[in-house]
């Protein structure tokens, strides 16, 4: 085993593990601010990993998209909504039976099926390095302008709605103008305008 | 060498932990959302996975567009629990059960 | 020549249409006078028409068959519209016309102060051209048309005073019994149609000696097969006896007289009732054929002749009296029809259209002198206000009651005899009975109603008394054209259209040989006034005379004897004044059976058990279903994920754990891995 | 290529209705009525073209278009009239107009939305009568519910939820199934092309449950007896112009259906279960006049009527099989066939024109009982004249349409058995009762309410819906060859297809 394997493998089970960790505090801590960071440091090592499956350009992306823009709108929000995290604390222990069973059982399911007898080295061997020459984002670049063209296109579109869609969902509505309501109007009833009360009369004054 | 299991593999666990974290968690909605980015980050792990070891670029492709794809989702969906959070005071998972039958 | 009876034919029937549209869509703006001025005018055309016609056809033997237009195709069927005038359809045309013009006239007097006048005309125009329509008739199809066209005209007119609740009861009635009667005169033409292949006269009396011949039969009920044709004649027969008010569906004619007089003059005496009578003589090759159906015909028809006029016994409505003597008359005409004596009963439809419709002209008039009273006994001794009147109901009466020379004897006489000489055919013997003591009955009631209102004592109020006066001319004058025919006729036409070989009749109406009673009498006429004389010797003479007595006795020389005849007769009183029951049991079983059961089916079986129980039933199920399941819908994120990813582990473990041929086993042998 | 007459027919409506709904508000409800009453004069026009130019001596259909519509699943917008779905256009046409008409006046709120809602539904209609490729046909077919639902739902009376829902609930569970038993035939044959289905072999099995597919779609339609009940309940609830097009529409769709899917898909079914459909039409005939004998609600009386009335129509339609198997003679049944067709469109007519006058008297007085009229004659006596007329031709009075249906089935029915003729003529009996006891309780009779006084006879709208069905019922009445002609060419080849053996 030459070196550089070794130090590929040192950095992929390091990564992954840091992975899992940073994974598991995402749903084990009470507060979210630090739930958020432990999911940036998950995208942190994912991003590792990325890299070491040579796609650099998606690499990259997590990181200034997910971890830059994503993330960081997450934790405005988080810090902009004034939540008391006590109480939700609660039933976090009983609940835990039946979350391990259910995601160890999917868990179980899953290596089942992509266990290295179906996935391992002697089916698929790692493909060779590229070559200096190659450029991971020229090649995607060169795919999504092309034959991709159309679901970019798409995609860009969605991202405008989304923006939209978010801004007119978060904006306030201010009601700047008093209008009249000619329905409300003339539905009106008479228990809505008049309110009888029935006033005590005066003592007489003798 | 790294087999393609291990990366399916890890793949699987983040995607199981967030499942777990969707089970487990009484707690706020952000926190689903973030199980949400997670569950998505294992999928992502596979796509690319599977690209680099057939050696096709449509793998990548593919992430891309689920990057967008959850971006957009998470504006929304953040949006959406402002507007919550303005309208009932509250996140709470536990509370928000306007849609009982 | 045919050319021209086509011609005056379609003049004939569309007349009457066009003065029917002008009177009833224009009447605004006609106005009164106008409006009745064109409908008598059209009237008239019609019947100089048909006297065109009458002439071509009875005098110069032309004849006409001949399609107007294709009413409808289909498939291997035709139906058509179309003319057959023979010498039967003009003399038909003839009388129909003629009474329908004097009615018209009548009604300008009888009608004058009523807010509807228009209208009574245009509907008495269309009443015309639906009866023209009818005896002009080629097919089925067209007869069936004009039918009811007649009905329909008839339900208007009975209720034309649609705010009187009795009238619109009565036009109700009429009409649903009638359509009890077209029930089996549809029937009757579906079997033509079956049989014979279309519905042209022509075509089916040359084919219906070859089907009788074959003996085909109709398994009506399985096991008791019919004859066809005795079950063709039978259905269409039940059409004749709701029409003509053979009994047992005869219960309508009487409540029609709620209608304006005029209206059951024309229609329900004259002209609509006969309609019966003249499809069985137009359909005499096919009744030929069936000496079962001409029993039938025999046996009803006599039925009705006795014992409807006996119910006229105890009548005191005036238009009552003589309604139930229409009935009683239809009946002698439908037990001409039975022996094959079909001349005579066509004879006698011709002379009591003109008869009949002068008694209820004649009773009219009485009524308009009254200021619409009816009942007799509020009248009596109205012989010195109205003579015209006076005289002509007189007339009238002696027809009816068949005292020679008058109309009514020539033709009821024959009728008479023929169902004596006919004595072969089964039920001729009850039928001769009946007849002849019918003819006392006849005598008896009209004579009866004769008395009570001209003579005796004066009945009515100092206040009518002051303004009772003979009518305008306008309806005496009509009372006066049907007198003339009621007194000659008879003398004149009974040789040409009973005996004589060829009669006027010619071959428009077929008898089978051996069924030929005519020709027996014939050999004993010997002109008119020696038929006249020799009925002395006869029975149904003396019974009228009889009958003309003792209506004499006890309405005018001792009236305290019919309060011991009440007394004693008791029980038959009380049958006669509830009519046999048969308007009881129409009303209790038949109605409000119908009703009970519809309302049954509508409560019961329709809003409870299917659209409550089953339909709105299957609605709780679901709703109960929703109540149950909604309970798993708590609104909670979190319970919603779980299930999902349950439904996950299931099926992916379904696939992995149990499939031998798994989905996911497939995929892992595919290319790609 | 010729002028495409029928997809204008289909789409110039909708247009229509589309520029009719913009104009809005209740302010400009006369501009609503007036377009909408331009569009549906346009739409009549175009029937003239359409009853000139075509040859009634052919089963081919004629005014043929095709145009690829979803290429990857063989869909075609493919249109086509023959002589049994012409009529049918020219009748959806002349009934939007006199609904156009009569609501003129009785209808005061949202006039914009309800003229555009029945203008849609027109073309929708016509697509109904004129696709030729089944799926097409269903797109129609689901299509033209919205605008009828929603009509009963927003101008219906007081009920009208419910109303809606239930007549909904029901056309849409047998739609729902006919949509499975196209897709079944579009699998097997590989083409939505009605015609591509004619020709398909299937066993008896197959057969039989696509008949029963397609006869729970149609059935509900009709109705048939027990699938009926939705019927009283919406024409009950839906405003006159609704209740119209329910009669004279609608429930022809589910004979249409029968025509042209049942009878040639699968005749071997029907050919074994004809008598189940005899059965169920003579029960309509009997059983349902009694219930509407039992009525007391004007309304609900004539959808009973409707519902006995149409057991005459699938009565013709199936009886053909019971005549050829008596005489032997293909010839034999065009009459039973097209007497049912006839009896179709007469319905349409007769009907239709009797709820546009309980509509007016409705309008007038609130009230649908036949209890609290009374004596309408004498303040209305041109629409009492006109009511007599419709009256008549729901009792099949001969000069009326009403007639010539009835006669026909009746006669045809007799060739094949006589005590089916028997049962089915008990509705000269039957139907008389009813209509004239209505009749005369509504308009005969003293005034027994002290609005009636008030009453004015009916304006010029209403003259024109009402004379317009006054028309036809007497020109059907009088000269019915002028229909029946249309109809031979592709009664026969019907009758044809309706009998080939199609077990493989």
């Amino acid at each position: 085993m030459t070196i550089p394997h070794i130090i590929e493998q040192v950095v992929f089970y390091f990564s992954a593990i840091m992975v899992v960790i940073s994974g598991i505090m995402v749903i084990a801590q009470r507060n979210p601010v630090r739930g958020a960071l432990a999911l940036v440091l998950a995208f942190v090592f994912s991003a590792v990993l990325w890299i070491l499956l040579e796609s650099e350009f998606l690499a990259l992306a997590l990181i200034f998209v997910y971890v830059g823009a994503v993330m960081t709108l997450f934790l405005f929000v988080v810090m902009m909504l004034d939540m008391d995290i006590e109480p939700m604390k609660r039933n976090f222990v009983r609940y835990l039976p039946i979350g391990l069973f259910i995601s160890v059982l999917v868990l179980a399911f899953m290596i089942y099926v992509v266990a290295p007898e179906h996935f391992g080295l002697s089916k698929y061997a790692k493909p060779l390095h590229a070559s200096a020459a190659y450029s991971n984002v020229k090649e995607l670049g060169h795919v999504l302008y092309t034959k991709f063209v159309y679901p970019f296109e798409l995609a860009a579109v969605l991202l405008l709605v989304a923006m939209v869609s978010a801004i007119s969902l978060a904006l306030p509505v201010v009601r700047e103008r008093k209008l009249q309501n000619p329905a409300e109007q003339v539905m009106v009833k008479r228990e809505d305008r008049i309110r009888l009360v029935n006033v005590p009369s005066e003592k007489r004054i003798d | 060498m790294i087999a393609l299991s291990n990366y399916l593999i890890l793949g699987a666990i983040l995607f199981s932990l967030s499942i777990a974290g969707f089970v487990l968690n009484r707690r706020n909605v952000i926190t689903l959302l973030m199980c949400v980015e997670l569950m998505l980050l294992a999928v992502n792990m596979n796509f690319i996975a599977f690209s680099h070891y057939l050696n096709d670029i449509k793998g990548q492709v593919f992430v891309f567009f689920i990057l967008t794809v959850a971006a957009a989702e998470t504006a929304i969906g953040l949006a959406i629990v402002v507007l919550l959070y303005r309208n009932k005071k509250t996140i709470d998972v536990q509370e928000l059960d306007s849609l009982k039958g | 020549m045919a050319e021209t009876i086509r011609t005056l034919s379609l003049i004939i029937v569309l007349a009457p249409l066009l003065g029917a549209i002008l009177a009833g869509l224009f009447g605004k703006v006609l106005g009164r006078k106008t409006s009745h001025r064109v409908t008598v005018l059209l009237m008239f055309v019609a019947f100089f028409a048909a006297c065109w016609v009458w002439k071509l056809t009875v005098l110069d033997h032309g004849y006409l068959n001949s399609v107007l237009y294709i009413w409808g195709e289909s498939g291997n069927f035709t139906f058509n519209i179309g003319f057959m005038i023979d010498q039967l359809t003009a003399w038909m045309m003839l009388l129909v016309t003629f009474v329908s013009l004097l009615v018209h006239i009548y009604s300008i007097g009888y009608m004058a102060d009523d807010s509807g006048y228009q209208r009574f005309f245009s509907y008495v125009s269309l009443f015309t051209f639906s009866m023209l329509l009818l005896v002009t008739a080629n097919n089925f199809l067209q007869l069936f048309i004009g039918w009811e066209g007649v009905g329909l005209v008839s339900y208007l007119l009975i209720g034309f005073w649609y705010t009187k609740e009795a009238a619109i009861f009565g036009s109700f009635k009429a009409f649903i019994v009638n359509r009890v009667g077209d029930f089996g005169f549809i029937i009757g033409i579906a079997a033509v149609m079956t049989y014979f292949g279309t519905l042209d006269y022509t075509t089916v009396f040359a084919k219906a000696p070859a089907l009788a011949k074959a003996g085909t039969v109709l398994a009506v009920i399985p096991g008791a097969p019919w004859a066809v044709l005795t079950f063709i004649c039978l259905a269409l027969f039940i059409g004749a006896m709701g029409k003509s008010a053979q009994m047992p569906l005869h219960v309508w004619l009487p409540e029609s007289m709620e209608g304006p007089t005029p209206i059951s003059a024309l229609i329900h005496a004259a002209t609509m009732v006969t309609a019966g009578v003249f499809m069985v003589a137009r359909l005499s090759p096919m009744f030929e054929l069936s000496p079962t159906a001409l029993s039938v015909v025999l046996v009803i028809g006599a039925t009705g002749a006795l014992f409807t006029g006996l119910v006229a016994f105890v009548q005191h409505d005036i238009k009552r009296v003589i309604a139930y003597s229409t009935l009683s008359q239809l009946g002698y005409m439908m037990a001409a029809m039975g022996v094959s004596a079909y001349a005579a009963g066509i004879f006698h439809l011709m002379m009591h259209g003109c008869f009949k419709a002068l008694l209820f002209l004649a009773a009219g008039s009485v009524i308009l002198g009254m200021h619409h009273e009816q009942d007799m006994r509020k009248m009596g001794g109205l012989r010195k206000y109205m003579p015209i009147t006076y005289i002509t109901f007189l007339i009238g009466a002696l027809a009816l009651s068949a005292i020679p020379p008058f109309a009514g004897y020539y033709s009821k006489d024959a009728i008479i005899e023929a169902v004596g000489a006919a004595s072969n055919i089964p039920g001729s013997g009850y039928a001769y009975v009946c007849l002849v003591l019918g003819a006392f009955v006849t005598a008896f009631y009209i004579f009866r109603a004769f008395f009570l209102t001209f003579h005796g004592k004066e009945r009515f109020s100092a206040e009518v008394k002051q303004h009772v006066k003979e009518s305008p001319w306008v309806v005496w004058l009509p009372l006066v054209g049907l007198a003339i025919p009621s007194v000659f006729a008879g003398a004149i036409l009974a040789y040409p259209l009973l005996y004589a070989s060829p009669s006027w009749f010619g071959k428009s109406i077929f008898v089978a040989k051996g069924n030929n009673v005519l020709a027996t009498l014939a050999e004993h006429y010997h002109g008119w006034f020696a038929y006249a004389l020799h009925s002395v010797t006869t029975a149904p003479f003396w019974a009228a005379v009889i009958g003309i007595v003792s209506a004499w006795v006890l309405c005018l020389l001792v009236p305290s004897w019919r309060d011991v005849l009440v007394k004693r007769l008791s029980w038959i009183y009380f049958i006669l004044v509830k009519k046999y029951g048969f308007d009881d049991f129409n009303q209790v079983v038949i109605a409000h059976g119908s009703k009970r059961f519809g309302e049954f089916c509508y409560r019961v079986a329709d809003a409870k058990i299917l659209d409550d129980w089953i339909i709105n039933g299957s609605g709780r199920a679901v709703r109960f279903g929703a109540s149950v399941v909604r309970r798993l819908q708590t609104g909670y994120l979190y319970h919603y994920v779980f299930v999902m990813i349950l439904g996950l582990v299931v099926f992916v473990g379904w696939f992995e754990l149990f499939e031998t041929h798994s989905v996911l086993a497939e995929m892992l042998k595919s290319k790609y891995f | 290529m010729h002028f495409p007459l029928l997809s204008s027919l289909i789409w110039l409506p909708v247009i229509g209705g589309v520029i009719t709904m913009m104009v809005g508000d209740d302010r400009r409800a006369n501009v609503a009525r007036w377009i909408a009453a331009i569009v549906a004069i346009i739409g009549l026009l175009l029937c003239i073209p359409l009853y000139a130019n075509f040859s009634i001596h052919t089963s081919a259909m004629q005014f043929v278009e095709k145009i690829t519509w979803i290429k990857a699943y063989g869909v075609n917008y493919s249109v086509g009239v023959d002589g049994i779905s012409m009529p049918m256009i020219i009748l959806t046409n002349i009934t939007t107009l006199v609904v156009v008409f009569a609501s003129w006046k009785t209808i005061r709120t949202k006039v914009a939305q309800y003229m555009a809602a029945f203008l849609i539904m027109q073309g929708m209609m016509n697509g109904v009568f004129a696709a030729t490729d089944a799926l097409l046909f269903y797109v129609f077919w689901e299509a033209m519910l919205i605008p009828i639902y929603l009509s009963i739902g927003i101008w219906g009376s007081s009920n009208r939820s419910y109303a809606s829902i239930k007549f909904f609930m029901f056309t849409f569970f047998g739609s729902a199934l006919m949509l499975i038993a196209i897709l079944y035939l579009r699998i097997h044959t590989d083409s939505f092309a009605i015609t591509s289905f004619y020709k398909l072999k299937m066993t008896m099995a197959v057969q039989i449950f696509v008949f029963i597919a397609f006869f729970l779609a149609f059935a509900v339609k009709v109705p048939m007896w027990p699938t009926h009940t939705w019927l009283p309940d919406a024409h009950t609830e839906a405003p006159a112009g609704g209740s119209v097009v329910l009669a004279a529409l609608m429930l022809k769709m589910g004979v249409y259906g029968f025509l042209r899917f049942s009878l040639p898909i699968v005749p071997n079914a029907c050919q074994h279960l004809y008598w189940f459909m005899i059965v169920l039409s003579l029960i309509a005939i009997v059983y349902i006049a009694y219930i509407a004998i039992a009525q007391t609600d004007m309304k609900r009386l004539i959808a009973y009527s409707s519902v006995a009335h149409m057991g005459f129509a699938t009565l013709g339609c199936f009886m053909i099989y019971l005549i050829i198997q008596h005489t032997g003679n293909l010839k034999d049944a065009y009459m039973s066939l097209e007497g049912g067709m006839v009896q179709m469109l007469s319905h349409a007519f007769s009907t239709g024109a009797l709820f546009v006058g309980i509509g007016i008297l409705y309008d007038k007085l609130h009230t649908r009982m036949i209890g609290d009229l009374g004596g309408i004659t004498a303040k209305m006596p041109v629409f009492a004249s006109l009511m007599m007329l419709f009256a008549m031709a729901n009792v099949g009075l001969p000069g009326t349409s009403g007639f010539v249906g009835e006669f026909m089935v009746i006669l045809s029915a007799f060739q094949g058995s006589f005590w089916v003729a028997v049962i089915a003529a008990t509705t000269v009996i039957l139907s008389a009762c009813y209509t004239l006891w209505m009749f005369k309780r509504v308009f005969f009779g003293g005034i027994t309410n002290p609005q009636i006084e008030t009453l004015t006879d009916i304006g010029f709208h209403d003259k024109v819906a009402l004379g317009i069905l006054a028309f036809m019922v007497l020109l059907i009445g009088i000269y019915p060859e002028v229909l029946l002609r249309v109809f031979h060419a592709s009664v026969g080849h019907l009758l044809a297809l309706a009998h080939v053996n199609k077990l493989p």
